[in-house]
């Protein structure tokens, strides 16, 4: 059963990452487009847990934790950089 | 004894931290620098002690094999030092004790963590020349590379910062290149130790002939960056001109780590002998280092300033080391070897010159056109005519013993084509040093010094005079010097001996991936306490 | 019984994942598009780390329960996220359909 | 005890998360969870000076169960709405007048309305105490803002702020 | 001994006037004529064993595998050349003792005169043709020296350096000649090249040879057309243009012209070419001479004749022959060098050497009147000087050589005509400078009379003149017939030097030569508009500066007209090469190589979402370049898809680098943004696009070839070898991270420390830059207020803890799973790199109370310490170790490679913080002044 | 698999050296990055590419069951490496605009400044 679903849930969240980046590449803004980028390190947690169960493999478990960690922030940073142009100041 | 080779990659990182850390102590940049200036020199001093060492061990017959973590080639980085490695490693260190010596002066000041990028940038010179492995080369080169990012910008400056621009960018697309490189050589050799490179690509078949080339090709490419080969070349000139004084003489060895590379590579790995890799690249050098000759000559003809003059000189002396190497004989190895140690003290000890000429004739500088007097004009005048000679071929100076030993190098089927080139771009450097000369020196605006100039850097006149030295003292030795040049020219191309030596006697065959299910007898090292005796 | 718990979760996980990149795309103003995926993906991811635990408890040597970690992470952050987004575009004056802005300065 | 354990409920957490993301219980690794759980803490405490006391431990377990419901809820809420129509949305900023005054009892609640069903923290006013929300669909803002204040920030209040 | 000695004292000593001059006024010049008389002296010892006996050698191997050595020879042409350097070299040096009486830098005149001596001496004895041309370049740096000796004045260095540059060709192509003599007879050594003329001039290569040497020799001596740095050396001090350009080094190449005579002449090759250009030098020399004004240049000219007088008797081929080129070189030595020193007395005297306005001085400086006729008369070949015997010698050979010839009347013709202008150069020296009436352009009796140390060595050589035309036999023919037997040795003909021969056909010779002479002198007024342009003749000079002007614009041209030091100059060579080096290869074989035997495999789907993602970043990236901000949004795409192709092919450990790196590069890159234009404008020119378009898509292909030539080819690899031993032998499951800290912890080493030095170089870079921080975005829309969002300021404070613990999660887990040093290093990092997000940066800064550079210091440190701990237990550096701890109830494994890996995570933690702190700090609050 | 990463590899290459070839620093740096992507690719795939066979050590299975793990190394030195030397050369093109007064690579100085 699983050998059906994990592969079709991975189609699924290809399918996902794909509108993720249309969404990226349409924007029409830039926080749409930081939107997209965050949804789409989501999706990539998502795709790689599937990926992790249809290889039968916990070695990507450290991947999607720094993902999460990753993609936060660098989403911080973009947004920040919208608001106030230095990030750090 | 045994762990000399890598006391040299150490030291210098250990001094660094020192320095580093010490002026992480001071509450003002400066404040430390009185102490870092010692701790370096003291530091470098013992460099040029173990790397005579070296040289007195390899020139003995000794071929250093340190096996880094005690693993067994090829598996492990192995340093591997012989009478070119030593030679090499020798000149870093000498050079940038008085490159030291030089700064000390107060260039130094002028920025931070002057003392500690040195000592970085000769971790990464010494680690270039010492390792076997084509990857921790690059790791090196690498060192060495940011090291001179950082030494270029030493001091700021809009000019410098333009040049280092250029400079960086180019050498990391120059990086990225020498990644494909190694990876297309491991895709189809399967192996990072060059020894067993050499091993391997002899054995390569027709069909990945190629491949093989092709990888050759970028490899020269890359070292040819380093070095400033045609049609490479142009970066070297502005960037150089670019440095402080000390820094720019520094950089008179980095074009070495360009050709040095490529002897490592193109002799025992596409050098004579190799199957189907048999000289792959044969041709291209030489005709490469000629051409690099004429331009660097074009150029230093064309210079209109005299720092700018001298890195022209850098770029006509990367075309005579590669027209020497590139003519793939022991004797034109030979002859290189004795060419890279002139010419590496000759470039520094101009560039030293050249940097106190600028400084004491005031606003026009380095320009080669009437100026006033120099505080120092007479022993400048003096030390520059003897530089000047050296870079020439002028004898008695080691110049005149380079150019002798690569023209009497050159094969008779090569001569038709080399020796036209050398002595005619000589003559050239000779009509326009010999203007060079007489315009700085002789025609004098006026008997007095520039107001508001000063006489120094004295620092620096003291170890120009030594650098130059050298120009005396290698064609004094010039016996004992040109036999050791071929020794260490024969060692190279003794590809068979060096093989031994590196991958020892159970040199391991290659083994398909499919039929290793366990480590191979001979490969099992712990709990063995012993420690392989190269 | 852990094949179907974990087919589950699986299924679930992703279709909420995808109905947040859904909400993305289809949605009609960037405030509107937050919201699907601060909400659904991390539900989704929720379930698909759901799964992954169950699966690597069961297919592995011992209890896999390392994945409420990357849980309780998104959680703390998914509204961060929303939330400088929300600010960038706030601070932007991007248009909201149907709603005036709040004042966006304070 | 407070030297070495300034935050005692964060050393549990961060105990409990080393255990979690060990999968293991194994002497070596309480050991080490004691370990991170008193030095991280420590060191941390630098940038969270002013951390908030937990008046109410209590009442937190109640606070997830709802919160937890809630996000399940928000979901489907999330996911009928974008299956839908767009122009049957009816979003709205909503501005909610705070009681709460920690910033970190703030912070949660901030986050938690972003968890929730059809709403999200937009901007924290600090100058007013006014939290600005976007709903995606209220037909009611008033009623949307009793609830939010009722479900989260009044358990929020007892647990910091007693 | 001696004969070492004579090279040597001057050689080694030359230095010692600069020093003399401490001991008195004339210090200098006694210093450099004793080193002198001392080198006579030992010439003296050297030949009393005798010069008709074997050669006498002394040898000293400088650089024996070159076939270089410092060995000297002495025999009867050495010892003449001595002879002539030491005598006259006493001679000159009395003479500049006096000349340059008020020359305060005289002591560097005397030295650089000794250093030429004694590069000369060593020239002329000289036993290996390699250290030869070491002393024949050498004579020329000593000769550039002393004819720049007045360098204030522009003539002097223009003279010195177009003599340095042409003796210097000649010198280059003489090593080229040198070394081809050298390899074809297999030794350097004279003796050994003497005795194999039929090997030498057999092989193919002679011509080249001789070519080359010859080259040599006609620079040296200034043989048409490399005559024109003659005259322009006469700059020169006087003492210095009469011992160098008279008597010594302008012989140099005639020297070297008998020297290998027996090695190289006897061939048609050798008479036309020496022979020529020799009798060519001497009409256009003598021709020239007679239209000077300068006293010098006159002498300069009517040398250049002479030496071509010598050239041509050597050239002819016969013995005889070079006895009287030897004797015409003892002769011409004699009196042109007394003539120079006399014509410095004149232009010491009157202040002028021009002819056109002296005249008359016959009464005021009578010695030196009478001294230059005789030794003009010798220069003219008038009886009974010794001029006149070694022209008759000449003669006769003309006469006897020319005869074989197909018009038998050409040479001799050309021999008279030449010596007629002579004689006619000669009358108007005397005439003009001491005879004729006073022109009035001098006042006389302002004149300054020679000290008698100036007149002295000039009425020795003028004594010699006529000692050696009176008595011949007596005086030279001894050490004559010495000198050519050292040439010829068994060939010497026999000679005997008589002042009268007879009538004879020589004798008509030269009376018709006096009589034109005389007619010339006469008519010269009449010749001057011919003989004005004369010097103006598309002669050397103009040739040789057109060339090197030509040269010197090709050079500028090529050097900086064709590089204008940009950027895309220097990489745009860089991607041909690559494309070169990289499709050639692949083209030579018909692209077969291209592809190699193994099946490509099917893509799983994943891959290629993934890929696609990476090249859609790429592209995307390209597409919005000019967009900054959007651009970094595209490139993060790239490398996440990056990463996830990592994951996918099975390499968890890179995906977390690269995933880490990322971020931090995208923080790094935003922080530098606010700093730089939001948006590039767009480059208008066409063509550069679709250039760097081509170039670009060539470039992917060749690199999208290459890869897939690699990928489908079977493959060895000792990689094996780690998956076999990691677990067993380096204690850790994670192969990777046990290569990167322990099979090539070097590498990683290596690493680190490029991370450090990249942090410096931010540090240093950044240490004083200070940049006003833009007022508002790149559209111009102000900031937001809110500097620190809530949200993000509170709850980053909670999450630190957790990063932290995150971090040690993977720091401890990196030897048996994806993780280590590095990654935890990036972890930590990045957890407070968002404390300075959302606390701002002196929020942050202000908790991290420690040198930061310092702290990568320690990381580097930690790192290198381990690696040296293992030189300890005396094991290769880096050697780890490891083993299971026992605790109490606690068991755990320890590997040595950890310490080094916690070294790379402080070091990596270290350099993540500086340099983002640094470059967060650039910003300042603006100015007023910083927005004009 | 081996054509479809070479072309990804290739188009990554193309579009990091048309950045390069660029005129500003920032289009420069962006090409210099996807350029190190584009050789950390094309070193990490010489070694071969497999899917699910990461180099962790598990002494049940033979040598052939994982991926190449020496690539795997390198490229992490490389990927260190190559962002050491892309937060130098931001740093750089900042210092560069600061000093030349321009954003372009090729921006000359603003006025004479003797070097050396
Ligand atoms: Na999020
Ligand atoms: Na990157």
């Amino acid at each position: 059963m699983l050998s059906v679903v994990a592969p079709i849930a991975l189609g699924v969240l290809v399918l996902a990452m794909l509108l993720s980046l249309a969404r990226l590449f349409r924007g029409p803004s830039l926080p749409d487009r930081i939107l997209a980028l965050d949804t789409l390190f989501v999706n990539t947690i998502g795709l790689l847990l599937v990926l992790g169960i249809v290889l039968g493999t916990s070695v990507y478990f450290e991947a999607v934790l720094l993902i999460a960690m990753m993609g936060f922030v660098s989403t911080c940073a973009l947004a920040k950089y919208l608001l106030r142009g230095d990030i750090m100041e | 004894m045994m762990h000399l080779p890598v006391v040299m990659v150490a030291l210098p990182l250990l001094t660094a931290i020192g320095c580093l850390l010490w002026g992480a102590r001071a509450v003002r940049p400066r404040q430390s620098l009185v102490t870092e200036r010692a701790v370096s020199q003291a530091s470098l001093l013992v460099l040029v002690v173990i790397s005579i060492r070296l040289i007195v061990e390899t020139a003995a017959g000794h071929v250093f094999v340190y096996r880094l973590a005690n693993w067994p080639t090829p598996y492990s980085i192995a340093l591997v030092v012989d009478r070119l490695s030593a030679t090499m490693v020798a000149l870093t260190a000498v050079l940038a004790l008085f490159v030291q010596v030089a700064a000390a002066g107060d260039e130094d000041g002028r920025g931070r963590f002057f003392h500690p990028l040195l000592h970085l940038q000769v971790m990464g010179l010494c680690g270039a020349f010492m390792t076997g492995d084509l990857f921790n080369l690059f790791v090196f080169f690498e060192i060495l590379l940011i090291a001179s990012y950082a030494l270029l910008m030493f001091g700021g400056g809009a000019v410098r910062t333009r040049a280092a621009l250029h400079y960086v960018v180019l050498n990391l697309v120059g990086s990225a290149l020498f990644l494909v490189a190694i990876g297309m050589l491991y895709g189809t050799l399967g192996t990072l130790n060059m020894a067993d490179m050499a091993v391997r690509a002899a054995q390569v078949g027709p069909t990945d002939r190629p491949l093989m080339r092709a990888a050759a090709g970028l490899l020269l490419l890359v070292f040819g960056l380093k070095a400033a080969i045609v049609p490479m070349n142009l970066w070297l000139p502005p960037t150089y001109h670019a440095a402080s004084t000390p820094v720019s003489a520094l950089f008179a060895i980095m074009t070495k780590v360009g050709v040095y590379g490529i002897i490592r590579v193109f002799i025992p790995i596409f050098g004579p002998d190799q199957g189907e890799v048999t000289g792959i690249a044969d041709p291209w050098i030489l005709g490469l280092g000629l051409a690099t000759l004429v331009v660097g000559t074009l150029g230093a003809l064309a210079a209109t300033e005299l720092k700018q003059l001298v890195t022209f000189l850098i770029v006509n002396s990367v075309g005579t080391q590669l027209t020497a190497v590139g003519q793939f004989t022991e004797q034109g190895l030979a002859a290189s070897v004795y060419y890279i140690i002139h010419s590496t003290f000759l470039t520094a000890g101009l560039f030293l010159v050249s940097g106190a000429v600028c400084h004491q004739r005031g606003e026009i500088g380095g320009r080669l056109s009437s100026g006033p007097a120099m505080h120092e004009g007479r022993a400048l005048g003096y030390l520059f005519l003897v530089a000047a000679m050296s870079a020439v071929g002028l004898p008695p100076l080691s110049g005149f013993v380079s150019k002798a030993l690569i023209l009497s190098a050159t094969p008779p089927a090569l001569q038709g084509a080399v020796w036209p080139v050398v002595l005619a771009t000589s003559f050239l450097l000779l009509v326009q040093l010999s203007r060079v000369g007489s315009v700085l020196f002789w025609n004098l605006a006026g008997d007095v010094p520039p107001p508001g100039s000063k006489p120094g850097p004295h620092a620096s006149r003291g170890p120009a005079l030594g650098l130059l030295s050298a120009s005396v003292l290698l064609a004094v030795f010039g016996g004992p010097v040109d036999t050791f040049c071929r020794d260490t020219a024969a060692a190279v191309y003794d590809r068979e001996a060096m093989i031994q030596r590196v991958l020892g006697d159970d040199a391991p065959t290659p083994k398909t991936r499919d039929d290793m299910p366990v480590p191979p007898h001979g490969y099992v090292r712990r709990p063995q306490p012993e420690v392989p005796v190269p | 019984m852990e094949e179907i718990v974990i087919s589950v979760f699986l299924l679930f996980g992703a279709v909420f994942v995808l109905l947040g990149s859904l909400g993305l795309v289809k949605l009609p103003d960037i405030y509107a598009r937050l919201h699907g995926p601060t909400k659904a993906t991390t539900l989704g991811v929720g379930s698909l780390l759901v799964a992954s635990a169950t699966y690597q408890s069961t297919a592995g040597p011992g209890l896999s329960v390392h994945e409420v970690l990357v849980l309780v992470f998104l959680f703390l952050t998914a509204p961060i996220s929303a939330y400088l987004i929300a600010r960038a575009a706030l601070h932007l004056r991007l248009p909201g359909r149907g709603v005036d802005l709040p004042a966006d300065e304070e | 005890m407070t030297r070495w354990v300034p935050h005692p409920w964060l050393s549990l957490v961060v105990g409990i998360a080393w255990l979690l993301v060990n999968d293991s219980i194994d002497p070596g690794h309480l050991i080490l969870a004691v370990f991170f759980g008193v030095t991280i803490p420590r060191w941390t405490q630098r940038f969270w000076p002013d951390a908030p006391s937990i008046r109410r431990p209590g009442r937190i377990l109640r606070l997830f169960v709802v919160f937890a419901y809630d996000i399940v809820v928000a979901n489907f809420v999330v996911a009928k709405l974008v299956l839908g129509p767009n122009d049957r949305l009816r979003p709205a900023f909503l501005e909610i007048g705070l009681d709460l005054d920690d910033p970190f009892a703030i912070a949660v609640l901030a986050s938690m309305i972003t968890l929730t069903p059809g709403t999200l923290s937009a901007q924290v006013r600090e100058g007013d105490g006014m939290l600005i929300v976007h709903a995606l669909d209220t037909d009611d803002p008033e009623a949307e803002i009793a609830t939010i204040k009722r479900r989260y920030e009044r358990p929020l209040k007892e647990i910091f702020e007693c | 001994m001696a004969l070492a000695l004579i090279v040597l004292l001057p050689l080694s000593l030359f230095w010692l006037p600069l020093v003399g001059r401490r001991f008195g006024r004339h210090g200098a010049a006694a210093t450099a004529g004793a080193i002198t008389l001392a080198a006579l002296a030992a010439l003296g010892v050297a030949a009393r064993a005798g010069l008709t006996g074997p050669v006498q050698i002394v040898r000293l191997d400088w650089m024996p595998r070159l076939g270089l050595s410092l060995s000297l020879r002495l025999d009867g042409l050495s010892f003449l050349f001595c002879a002539l350097v030491l005598g006259i070299g006493a001679l000159v040096v009395l003479y500049a003792r006096y000349y340059l009486a008020e020359d305060d830098r005289r002591d560097r005149f005397f030295a650089f005169l000794l250093l030429f001596m004694g590069a000369m001496l060593g020239l002329v004895t000289a036993e290996n043709l390699l250290a030869l041309v070491v002393l024949w370049e050498l004579t020329s740096v000593s000769s550039f020296l002393l004819v720049a000796f007045k360098h204030r004045q522009p003539e002097a260095r223009r003279g010195a350096r177009r003599a340095l540059s042409v003796t210097g060709l000649g010198g280059l192509a003489l090593l080229g000649g040198v070394l081809l003599l050298g390899q074809i007879v297999g030794d350097y050594t004279l003796t050994t090249v003497l005795a194999s003329r039929d090997v030498i001039v057999a092989h193919p290569r002679y011509p080249y040879a001789l070519a080359l040497v010859l080259l040599g020799v006609f620079t040296k001596s200034a043989q048409v057309p490399f005559h024109f740095w003659l005259p322009g050396a006469m700059a020169a001090p006087t003492p210095a243009s009469a011992y160098l350009h008279s008597a010594t080094m302008v012989k140099a190449g005639i020297f070297l012209l008998v020297r290998l005579w027996p090695a190289l002449s006897g061939t048609d090759l050798w008479l036309w070419s020496v022979g020529g250009l020799g009798l060519t030098t001497m009409v256009f020399g003598a021709v020239v001479a007679l239209f000077q004004h300068d006293v010098k240049g006159l002498l300069a000219y009517s040398t250049i004749s002479h030496l071509g007088l010598i050239a041509t008797l050597f050239g002819l081929n016969t013995e005889m022959a070079v006895v009287a080129g030897l004797f015409h070189i003892i002769n011409h030595a004699c009196f042109k060098a007394s003539l120079f020193m006399a014509a410095g007395v004149i232009d010491h005297g009157t202040g002028t050497r021009d002819m056109r306005r002296l005249g008359g001085l016959a009464r005021s400086m009578r010695s030196t009147a009478i001294l230059t006729t005789v030794a003009a008369a010798a220069m003219a070949g008038l009886p009974p000087l010794n001029g006149f015997l070694s022209k008759e010698m000449f003669f006769k050979e003309a006469v006897e050589v020319g005869a074989s010839a197909a018009q038998p009347w050409l040479v001799p013709a050309v021999a008279t005509l030449g010596g007629a202008f002579s004689v006619a150069y000669s009358i108007r020296l005397v005439w003009d400078v001491f005879y004729r009436p006073a022109t009035g352009a001098l006042d006389h009796d302002a004149l300054h009379l020679p000290p008698v140390g100036m007149q002295a060595p000039i009425a020795l050589l003028v004594a010699v003149c006529i000692a050696v035309g009176v008595a011949p036999g007596l005086v030279v023919e001894p050490l004559l017939l010495d000198v050519a037997r050292s040439v010829l040795r068994a060939q010497t003909p026999e000679v005997h030097l008589n002042l009268w021969h007879g009538f004879n056909l020589p004798l008509l010779m030269s009376g018709i030569a006096v009589a034109g002479g005389v007619l010339l002198a006469r008519s010269r007024h009449g010749l001057s508009e011919v003989g004005r342009g004369l010097p103006d003749l598309p002669a050397g000079a103009d040739a040789f500066n057109a060339t090197l002007g030509a040269m010197f614009r090709f050079a500028r041209w090529f050097s900086v007209t064709l590089n204008r030091h940009e950027l895309v100059g220097y990489v745009v060579p860089v991607v041909l090469s690559v494309l070169v080096v990289g499709t050639l290869p692949f083209y030579a074989s018909s692209w077969s190589g291209l592809s190699g035997p193994l099946p490509v495999s099917p893509a799983p789907a994943a891959l290629i979402a993934f890929v696609a993602l990476l090249g859609l970043g790429a592209v995307a990236t390209l597409r919005f370049h000019r967009r900054r901000i959007l651009a970094l949004i595209t490139l993060s795409l790239s490398g996440l898809g990056s990463t996830l192709v990592f994951v996918e092919l099975s390499a968890p450990d890179l995906a977390l680098t690269q995933l880490s790196v990322e971020v931090a590069t995208t923080v790094l890159m935003l922080l530098a943004l606010n700093f730089l234009p939001a948006e590039s404008p767009r480059e208008v020119t066409l063509p550069r696009v679709v250039r760097d378009a081509s170039l670009a898509l060539l470039f992917g292909l060749a690199m999208a070839g290459g890869m897939y030539a690699v990928l489908t080819r079977p493959f060895t690899t000792i990689a094996d070898f780690y998956v076999a031993t990691s677990k067993s032998h380096g204690g850790g499951t994670n192969i990777v991270n046990v290569i990167l800290v322990d099979y090539r912890g070097f590498d990683t080493m290596g690493e680190v420390t490029v991370l450090g030095v990249a942090a410096l170089a931010v540090a240093a870079m950044l240490h004083d830059t200070r940049i006003p921080r833009p007022r508002a975005s790149g559209e111009g829309r102000a900031w937001s207020p809110d500097r620190h969002p809530f949200l993000l300021r509170i709850m980053s404070r909670p999450l630190l803890p957790l990063l932290l613990l995150v971090a040690m999660y993977i720091l401890l887990r990196g030897h048996n799973l994806p993780g280590g040093g590095f990654i935890a290093g990036l972890v930590v990092g990045v957890a407070l790199i968002l404390q300075f997000l959302a606390g701002g940066l002196d929020f942050a800064a202000s908790r991290l109370r420690f040198s930061f550079v310092a702290a990568i210091a320690i990381g580097l440190l930690v790192a290198l310490l381990t690696g040296l701990a293992a030189i300890l237990f005396r094991t290769p550096f880096l050697t780890s170790t490891f083993g299971h701890v026992h605790l109490g109830p606690l068991e755990f494994e320890l590997a040595s490679a950890m310490a080094f890996d916690l070294g790379v995570f402080i070091t990596v933690v270290a350099v993540l913080l500086t340099i983002l702190t640094r470059l967060g700090r650039v910003g300042v609050e603006p100015t007023e002044r910083s927005d004009a | 698999m081996e054509v479809l990463l070479s072309l990804g590899v290739g188009a990554v290459a193309a579009c990091g050296i048309y950045l390069v070839l660029r005129e500003r620093t920032f289009s420069v740096v962006l090409g210099l990055a996807l350029l190190s992507y584009a050789t950390n690719l094309f070193l990490f795939s010489v070694g071969r590419v497999t899917v699910g066979a990461p180099p962790i050590a598990n002494p049940d299975a033979g040598a052939v069951a994982y991926a190449d793990p020496l690539p795997q190394a390198l490229v992490l030195t490389a990927i260190v490496i190559g962002f050491a030397m892309t937060a130098f050369v931001v740093v750089l093109a900042l210092v560069a605009r600061q000093r030349l007064g321009s954003d372009e690579v090729d921006a000359m100085p603003p006025r004479k400044e003797p070097p050396g």
